[in-house]
């Protein structure tokens, strides 16, 4: 099986066989790969060289903490690689941007309201996580076309909070 | 005597106290808020009572339910920890009005030392040299008046503050009104004390800290320095004894200077005297912390003093234990501050369960530990969830300890800053020595992978588990996890229908 | 100087020793069997090569495909801890004729002094005591012959042992020749070695052992001694050091005793030199270990002197880094050995996976583990799973933060000796330094329970669980353990399907 | 619902409520007992007062460590007290002893032959485990009536090896 796994722009091929063996860009190495914890700590030993590395996933986005740098790879099969590029460029870009509270908190300001034109870098809602207050500022200039949070409400990473367009 | 000792705190500093209490085979009363029942500090105490809900308000700042725990555990003596309550001189007269030994200095010192304003008249009538600012609770238009003699730029800080909290820079007259209500708003949620103070900023300061302990006989002594200048946003993250920049001679005076610090306010128990440090190596009195420090592992290493036990003892009444020309500063240690944060990502707390966790240990490695394989990280209290400290003979052994215990350490389920901490370790100016407080805001970045090997086995583990999910897209749990999960067949009480 | 170190052994000393390589900015290779593939310490490593199956003599005893290795891996050093081949001189030698460094002492000192026989030839030369035995390998009835001269009881050893292997008491003359056949075929399946020799037993002896450090330039230092007498059938269980019935002047003469016996055997690189303690403090030579030893930790956390960095220092040709008036005792350092054995059941080994492992840290605390939550521990290497070691500044100080710290201890999944070391830091006689090597077997029981309030707990919890159980006899895994077993769903690339 | 716990022949009669609170021997207690990795280790308090327990479980029976010590720990309900009660006195004792390896290993030796007459604490089998060789004894004397096991086996602990009559 085929795969294509992009780091950085950078790509690498790589074919998995059956019998412990890879090519990575046509060059074959033998490995040995483990699960340690059952979760996300693999030990890899590729032609004898041992590397241990923390795995999260988020789709075919993969992060890897190698001696604890990170590496974010993307990873696509033939297939998929087909499919993706057959679609792309039919997602446009909109003229809203909706702004998404970073982390978990509580919201202790909202300083906005809905029609205002605001100017980039200006506080649109305060909001407290770990008892620090962290402002969330406009990305670029526009007008708040919506408003989704209130002060008091607690929210989820992610979580819109005000819709500039 | 003290027979038994009431933690008013959580995380790795109630566990670090209960660990001191346990060594001197003293009886332990945690606290703990509806989220933290299953908290390492509730399991190692020998009694445990609930105190409120999760908000630090309604439970770790709640002095009424705390001083009414003491009394029904019949707890003689109450360690507050740092944060929350510690530096409350209300808290220590409440406790001295209950009969309770307050593990700390007494609330009048609290109050004459904790105010950083009042601090500041203080310590620089015993000829101590003060950072530049106001010396006064003022309205903020009297402040801004004041800030223009200042010159910027210059920090808001909030008097009742520490670690950073309740603390703006302020770079031009404009910023600075905005700066006091945010800097107001943060203190008044993190201390319940909204007063704020203007000083001046010490441009490439160092922050350098002496570490002293006091007895109630008027034994005062200093365990030497920490260097503190590794701080992102003014949170410390890395702690080093002794300072790459300080000599015997520096070490003296400083000490000397602290020590005359804590005289002139009569102080009693385990004490912090802040100093910036600046280019020519003068220093400048910033602030006194009246508590046990974060940071306080890295001059046990160094001085073989046990601060937390000294603490006890001088709250039971009994002299210090070592004398001041019995303190050496042996060898070097460090310290890295270890957060729920992702440097990955501007540092924005990250909160969860903490799915697995490898600890460092070995040779020369000590880890302030707060939480465990299964603890869930919650956003009501400080992303502080483990410190990693070591020692060495000298400070390049220090650092590649250091770089070793980082390679062990492994936790998953949250982002913590280890990858920083890893990063910071590898930069030649850390370990050169040359550094100073705004070293990692403006001279440190934290940009993501780099190593072509490293990348290409990042592709290959990628491209291994894609495969494996391929697959099995469909299959039902392997075999080889079952017998783990077969155990979970206990079920926790909590869940059983009452 | 050394670039790339292969460490020929695995748990919690093949970790110790790749800790060290990684702190100097060492390379490192791994060897590991079939069952150790997911050991830690092929994980800790840079390389690892499978040298064979799980049988230690069809693996880690086998020189040939060690010396293959690293080769292969272009190794110039090799570390061999300690059992396996570190005192097999044939190993050394065949080290020195591929052209790579063995860390220890040149194999003409390793048979020098690690056959047992010849070493108490050797030192007896130099005027330093030895315990009265046999001088030279004899046949079984020969031996036998010599017994009656020696007087019973005695200990039949082997010439190639340590650790308490191929080791038997021997009270009555009928049982010496069973006890020689045992002790030679154990002889045999540990060390590839069956010769054997008598020693006289002294009774109520101490086990105390001197630590020394040679190079290659003739400098021969010694580090203190370590108390070892807390013996199980000849196996140490707990050491420290100092000793508590040795003081500065007895220090003085055992430290030369050992230096001048080690300087006798022209040694090179670290040793131990053991010797029995009489009830007048009259000491004896029982053997030299040519290798780094188990407690190595102790004498570390007392002199600040890492021996697994002077090894290997030594080995790459340079001076020891530090010179004998250097060296202090400074506080008390104490190791427990954390055993796969259950001893509630006469220590019998305990196999199986560590389901659940919370090691203990804080102040003054250092674990050498060797094992981690997942790891499997078969059956066919030694129990030795990890070592806890605390310091303290004395002590009474360590002996509490050693029962603290074990408390913190939770391994599950097997039996350890963790609950004997508990009860042994409880006991009187322990406590107050009064025990010798005969302490443990005869006059120490590990009985079960006693306490009516921990008993009233454990009755209160075990019909908790039956209740929970009744309960939900039928019930699928609880909705809050699947968090944990979604994760599961990487499967490990082995069980692919390959 | 009613439990007995029985601990070193001292019993206890534990009533479970469902609202956190149980009697022990009559007296009321206030708990909170919580798993805290979801396998063996488990949180309880009682009154106030903190526990941590260790738990393995063999049917019935729980081997529970608390502070290190061990306590073994027989639970009966109401109902499987009777039955217990009713069928005392069934199992007769035999005159035969299976000899049972204590723990997994390797059988080194076998010393004795079926029809052998047996000494009390005669060497009958050698078992290697742990590098350590480990001699079987016979309890008491008898004859050798059957061996299950050769020199070379691997056996599971509590795996019969010999058996005595």
């Amino acid at each position: 099986m085929k795969y294509t796994a992009i780091i950085n722009d950078q790509t690498y091929e790589i074919e998995i066989s059956a019998n412990n063996s890879v090519l990575v860009n046509g060059e074959p190495h033998t490995i040995d790969f483990r699960s340690i914890d059952g979760i996300a700590l693999f030990s890899l030993l590729i032609d004898n060289a041992s590397w241990e590395t923390l795995v999260q996933r988020e789709g075919d986005q993969y992060r890897v903490v190698i001696d604890g740098h990170l590496h974010v790879v993307d990873v696509q099969d033939e297939r998929t690689r087909k499919i993706v590029k057959a679609t792309k460029g039919a997602v446009a870009a909109t003229g809203e941007i909706a702004i998404k509270a970073p982390m978990p908190g509580l919201v202790r300001e909202v300083n906005v309201n809905a029609g205002d034109a605001v100017k980039a870098r200006q506080s649109i809602v305060i909001l407290e996580a770990m008892k620090m207050e962290n402002e969330i500022r406009a990305p670029r200039e526009g007008i708040v076309k919506e408003i989704r949070v209130k002060a008091g409400d607690k929210v989820e990473q992610g979580q819109v909070l005000v819709v500039v367009k | 005597m003290l027979k038994k000792v009431l933690v008013a705190n959580r995380g790795e500093i109630a566990v670090r106290i209960l660990r001191a209490c346990r060594e001197l085979g003293l009886e332990t009363v945690a606290v703990y808020s509806d989220v933290d029942r299953n908290a390492l500090h509730v399991r190692y105490a020998n009694e445990a009572f609930n105190i409120g809900p999760a908000p630090a308000r309604e439970s770790y700042l709640r002095v009424d339910r705390i001083i009414d725990v003491a009394l029904r555990a019949k707890a003689d003596a109450i360690h507050p920890g740092y944060g929350f309550l510690a530096e409350n001189e209300r808290f220590a007269k409440a406790c001295a009005e209950a009969g309770i030994v307050f593990v700390g200095p007494p609330a009048s010192v609290i109050e004459a030392m904790g105010n950083k304003i009042q601090a500041r008249l203080t310590v620089s009538k015993q000829g101590v040299p003060v950072v530049p600012g106001t010396y006064e609770p003022l309205r903020d238009d009297d402040m801004i008046a004041q800030a223009e003699k200042i010159g910027f730029p210059l920090m808001v800080k909030a008097a009742a503050g520490g670690g950073g909290k309740g603390m703006r820079r302020v770079e031009r007259a404009e910023e600075l009104s905005p700066a006091i209500t945010r800097a107001r708003s943060e203190a008044a949620s993190a201390f319940g004390d909204d007063s704020v103070y203007l000083e001046k900023i010490i441009e490439h300061a160092r922050h350098i800290e002496i570490q002293i302990l006091a007895d109630s006989k008027g034994n005062v002594i200093h365990l030497g320095e920490r260097e503190c200048s590794i701080q992102r946003r003014h949170q410390k993250l890395v702690e080093e004894s002794p300072s790459p920049i300080v000599d015997k001679e520096m070490r003296e005076k400083m000490g000397k200077a602290a020590v005359r610090a804590a005289e002139a306010a009569q102080y009693v128990n385990a004490g912090t005297i802040e100093f910036l440090v600046d280019n020519e190596r003068n220093f400048y009195f910033l602030e006194m912390n009246t508590r046990l420090q974060v940071e306080h592992p890295v001059t046990e290493l160094v001085t073989g003093v046990d601060i937390a036990k000294e603490m006890l003892r001088v709250a039971s009444g009994r002299p210090l234990s070592v004398k001041q020309k019995d303190v050496r500063l042996n060898g070097w240690a460090m310290e890295c501050r270890i957060t729920a944060e992702d440097p990955f990502n501007g540092f924005l707390p990250s909160t969860g369960k903490i799915i697995s966790l490898f600890e460092p240990t070995g040779p020369g490695v000590r880890v302030e530990n707060g939480v465990y394989e299964g603890f869930e990280v919650s956003l009501y209290y400080d992303p502080l969830i483990a410190k990693l400290c070591v020692w060495g003979p000298d400070r390049p052994t220090a650092i590649m300890r250091m770089k070793r215990a980082l390679s062990e350490y492994k936790i998953l389920g949250i982002q913590t800053s280890i990858p920083f901490h890893q990063k910071l370790f590898e930069s030649t100016a850390f370990i050169a020595g040359h550094f100073d407080t705004a070293f990692l805001d403006e001279r440190f970045t934290m940009e993501q992978g780099g190593d072509e090997e490293h990348e290409k086995v990042a592709a290959i583990v990628a491209a291994l588990l894609t495969h494996d999910r391929r697959q099995h897209a469909i299959a039902i749990p392997p075999a080889s996890s079952s017998a783990r999960a077969g155990w979970k067949k206990f079920r926790s009480w909590e869940s059983m229908g009452r």
